[in-house]
């Protein structure tokens, strides 16, 4: 948790050089959710992911050089330069490199899913999307299937409240995913409070449920994007929200709250092995090799 | 090779879709009614009984999502046959299509793959109108990351789709329904048809005609009917729309010098005028006589007297042929028409 | 409602000649709900149907002779041909013609819908869609903007069992269409004994509530169709339903139920006067003009 | 006409949307994000808090019912002008596009029409990547019912913004993000500006430089390139898609007898082989030199250095016309490259 913060907060800094020529959608302040989940997921599950992934790269244990490789939009990047922040993924952490239109990974983690059931893997499937997304029919017909089949898929909602710049209130006459879930036969709990132990927890039940063959789980979780939408810089002055609305956040940070727990002298040294191997990564994303113009026509077809 | 092995076009496409779920546990077959009465025009009559409901199964009416589930699961190494009844469900597919199916292997610089199976039929017959009859290959021949492929013969068809099935990529597969009786020799044997090569199916020397799909029976028609008055047309079977085949439309044409292409589809934006731009592209200095054919320009109306004008026939096709060879004269060519069998015999309801 | 099934069962009967060159699909059995909801519904509402559009056509008054020459294809028909049996549609009934994609014009309704209140109307949508039709992702998304925007909505569910040959089992894990419509703040009812004036009671009361502006409302009705699912046979030997399964339905037809309410005499009159009528459009359509050719090209763009 | 009111591109589809909502109460303005502090670059800023939420309102994100929300409405005799952040998004729209609002005027032989404008931005720049880039105009314009614009110029931009909103049929307009800030002249009086006709940019003598969207301020550069080496081109901004303008094109040909299509998009069954395809058939016998350019058939990457190999640009385009008139010397001329400012001045986040 820490290092995607500060990998994010790095990346909000070295922006305005233009290293990273491209979209960035960070998860500052909406870390908990990935790290929650990862924490109880196995090995061998699969998890399906947004355009906002860094979080979700990095608490799946994917590899911090080939990330900041990737946005600097170089050829040792999990994507070779081709995907960039917004299409994060790599197949040894079981995470594939994600679509940046809205919503439509849900219906291959049915997919996902559905293999891994067929294939008797005891495996699952964990599918994060937005508040904003649970509005694209793909959802509701991907929970519908999920239901039907008892797909072994964990939806998990990182409710930030906002679409862009739309409150829910302006999207959803009824802002409860989990009973519009139930509706679809899929189970569900949402956790409001903005606390690691509470994700954790949940987390661990509604895989277990999962995984123990009772169906799919609709996971709602309350957090916060700190910053705006894309990009590196904070957005209180566009006046779709206020400092104040989000101040209760600030201070319930699960980052803070939980580096509070640690004994200080720990987490120093903590944080300083962190921002040494993020020092590196950005290092050698700086001197790493631009992918040579003539692998554009690479990977077109398999 | 005897060819005394008769199967029709719809037999072939099932006997390969069982030889392929017989070598390869990670093939299935799914769609809307796939594993009805019906089973598709036979074409997956009995797989449900055969292989499981894990391996052919209906779904929810949620096309969006159920090509999502095909490439999900083609990212596990599996490998999906989605079957649509008709192609015009495919509009509501485009996003995972376009957006996702054609782009996981290029985004990951090759870490995924999509190797899924697209089959859609084209609904042409009796009174199908505007929303059961499109024909939309020329969309996705456009879009780089998907193959498209539309075998007209059973030995073709067969072929073609243990080759989409073995394919690593999202492969379009297009059947026209009024092919599915057709009957031609098909081996027994488990066979592929590579993509990207069209297949001469009559040799000429007067004329290419190049044809896709149901345009084919057409195009072979009209060439009996130019025989009549002298004109010996080569014709071409397209087969592969993307990639397509320039190099044996070309070496035609290098021979002919007249082109006359018969898309099944609309013209605009369409394989027809790609043909043209790609055998011109080969030939900088020496262009053909040519001509294109297809859809007319309009929606396609469901009353037989307007449906008839939509469409290329033999003998709409075998005139402009005649006008492009010779120039003066074409306009008062009234062929006797032939019997187009297939399209008579196809009745309704469905 | 008996003039529906008696054109029906002529089209059925006629279907072999090849008069009809296209698929049809018969409302036979099911004619009810589109009686009792039009009957319901005022002048200046708007009505959105299906490829099974005949019952609907019908019950809003739509002109006889112009749907069976439609049928046939002429010029008289209410589409001049171009539309066929399953594109009914009649401006002047407040009817755009139908679609052949499931559920596709649900979306189209909320258009009306919305312009309906834009335009301070006072009139109000009926949209009609089958049980199969509820799973395309459109009608989620529909309910939710309805939901939000309280558009003037009625949604009938005309749930006859079946998509095709597919029963709700494979298709939906909680067939429970007036929950999952509550999901989206979509109120609802179900009539589900095939009684006529249970249909007509609360599709009056769902009425009653979309115009005085509580919102859209969602309404199923129980039906069964008789024929084939497309085409004029009975499909009893494909093995997919039972002609026991049928029975009640058979019984309790609507019609049947109806037609013994009234005087013998006065039910014969109304019959023959049914028929003849019935017969005159046949005899028309059937002597009607082929579109000339050249109209192919008219009405691309307007 | 004094040319001295200057507007950018965005301003000038703002100028003629308010307009069109203050002339016609039945214009309404929707989509994500159009009523909020962004106003999609400017385009829709205070449009809500003119003519209120009735008028202009963000939607939920359901691209598909969005969409079919137009065409009903439209049905009803408003004008709804549905505004798309990148044109990828009209991917999840295709069926209520194609088989709905393309359909319904013609399937009612006439009772019905549906007149809507759909706004779709191409997100080049900026690393937009595989799926917020994509240019799409040849798939709509394959499909008879739609029509199809792009313009280029801020005078074109309202003028056919305007066309658009009081056209009775669906109409895909094409808003290239680059080409927002561009200056131009820009009448403050209402005007349309008819579909269906080219606007030849810049006349010369040696070669016809036909070009799309943002391909066209890249044509106009390699024009003064050529230049440097005595090469004359006509720039031609074909505008209209669907229909295209055959007659402006097919007559600059003659004079020039060299043709080079440069569509911002793919080539496969795009608007580049339609033009090829058009003006052979006006020409047949006397057909031109020709070459056609659009984007690499690739999926689109994200980082830069590939991303300027998927692009065509205006040294490309000149080395490809000084190929084609010198066939000889072609390859070896390497123009001094011409600074792209819309590229470089564009940076994220966004
Ligand atoms: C299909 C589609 N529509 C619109 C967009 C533009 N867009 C990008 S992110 C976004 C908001 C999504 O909100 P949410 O799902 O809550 O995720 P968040 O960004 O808050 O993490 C939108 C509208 C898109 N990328 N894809
Ligand atoms: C999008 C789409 N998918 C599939 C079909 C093929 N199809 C036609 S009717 C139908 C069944 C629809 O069932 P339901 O909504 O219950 O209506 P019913 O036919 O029972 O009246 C299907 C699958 C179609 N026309 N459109
Ligand atoms: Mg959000
Ligand atoms: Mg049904």
């Amino acid at each position: 948790m820490l290092t995607i913060r500060l990998v994010e907060e790095k990346v909000a800094v070295i922006y305005h050089t233009d290293a990273v020529k491209s979209p960035v959608h960070l998860s500052i302040g909406q870390e908990a959710p990935s790290v929650a989940v990862c924490a109880a997921l196995e090995k061998n599950d699969m998890v399906i992911g947004t355009y906002r992934g860094h979080a979700l790269y990095l608490a799946r244990e994917g590899d911090l050089d080939a990330m900041v490789a990737e946005l600097y939009g170089k050829s040792e990047g999990c994507g070779r330069g081709k995907a960039g922040s917004m299409h994060l993924g790599d197949k040894s952490i079981g995470m594939p490199h994600t679509s940046a239109i809205v919503a439509t990974g849900m219906p291959n983690a049915i997919g996902v899913a559905f293999a891994q059931k067929f294939k008797k893997e005891n495996a699952i499937t964990a599918c994060f999307i937005g508040d904003g997304a649970v509005d694209e029919g793909a959802v509701s017909e991907s929970m519908n299937f999920a239901g039907l089949k008892k797909l072994p898929l964990l939806i998990i909602v990182e409710n930030n409240q906002f679409a862009i710049h739309s409150p829910i209130s302006t999207r959803m006459p009824r802002p409860n995913f989990v009973e519009r879930a139930a509706a679809f036969n899929v189970a569900g709990a949402s956790v409001m409070d903005n606390d690691l132990d509470s994700m954790l927890s949940t987390s661990q039940a509604a895989i277990d449920h999962v995984r123990s063959g009772q169906g799919p789980f609709l996971l709602e979780i309350a957090t916060y994007r700190w910053k705006e939408h894309v990009g590196p810089g904070d957005d209180w002055a566009l006046g779709y929200r206020t400092k104040e609305d989000a101040s209760p956040w600030f201070e319930n940070d699960p980052l803070k709250l939980c580096g509070e727990r640690i004994a200080a002298d720990r987490r120093l040294a903590l944080e300083s092995k962190v921002k040494e191997q993020i020092t590196r990564a950005f290092d050698r994303a700086e001197k790493g090799t631009f992918p040579d113009p003539a692998e554009m026509w690479d990977n077109v077809y398999a | 090779m005897p060819e005394t092995r008769q199967l029709s076009y719809g037999e072939a496409i099932y006997e390969a879709t069982l030889q392929e779920m017989e070598r390869d546990p990670s093939v299935f077959v799914y769609g809307l009614g796939v594993d009805d009465p019906k089973g598709h025009y036979g074409t997956t009559k009995d797989f449900h009984e055969r292989f499981g409901p894990d391996r052919c199964f209906d779904t929810p009416l949620s096309e969006d999502t159920m090509t999502g589930l095909g490439v999900g699961a083609a990212l596990m190494g599996m490998r999906p046959i989605h079957v649509h009844q008709r192609m015009d469900f495919l509009l509501l597919c485009m996003n995972q299509l376009i957006n996702m199916a054609a782009k996981y292997h290029y985004v990951s610089a090759g870490q995924w793959s999509v190797p899924m199976v697209v089959r859609a039929s084209i609904g042409r017959s009796w009174g199908q109108g505007p929303q059961h009859s499109q024909a939309l290959q020329s969309m996705f021949a456009h879009v780089p990351g998907l193959k498209v492929v539309a075998p007209t013969t059973p030995y073709d068809a067969k072929g073609c789709f243990i080759e989409a099935i073995r394919d690593n990529n999202p492969v379009i597969f297009i059947e026209h329904r009024l092919l599915y009786a057709n009957k031609g020799h098909v081996p027994e044997e488990s066979y592929t048809v590579p993509f990207g090569k069209a297949r001469v199916l009559k040799e000429g020397d007067d004329v290419t005609l190049v044809a896709t799909t149901h345009m084919v029976v057409e195009a072979l028609r009209a060439r009996e009917q130019l025989k009549t008055i002298g004109i010996d047309a080569e014709v071409i079977d397209l087969v592969s729309l993307s990639p397509i085949d320039t190099e044996t439309v070309s070496k035609s044409v290098n021979k002919t010098d007249a082109l006359v292409v018969v898309d099944n589809g609309w013209e605009n934006c369409g394989i027809s005028a790609e043909v043209i731009a790609k055998v011109a592209e080969l030939n900088p200095t020496n262009f053909p006589k040519f001509a294109r054919m297809g859809f007319a320009p309009v929606t396609c109306p469901t009353t037989k007297v307007l449906e008839n004008e939509f469409y290329p026939n033999s003998t709409s096709i075998a005139q402009k042929v005649n006008r492009l060879l010779n120039e003066d004269q074409g306009n008062s060519w009234n062929p006797v028409p032939m019997k187009a069998t297939e399209i008579e015999a196809f009745k309704g309801p469905f």
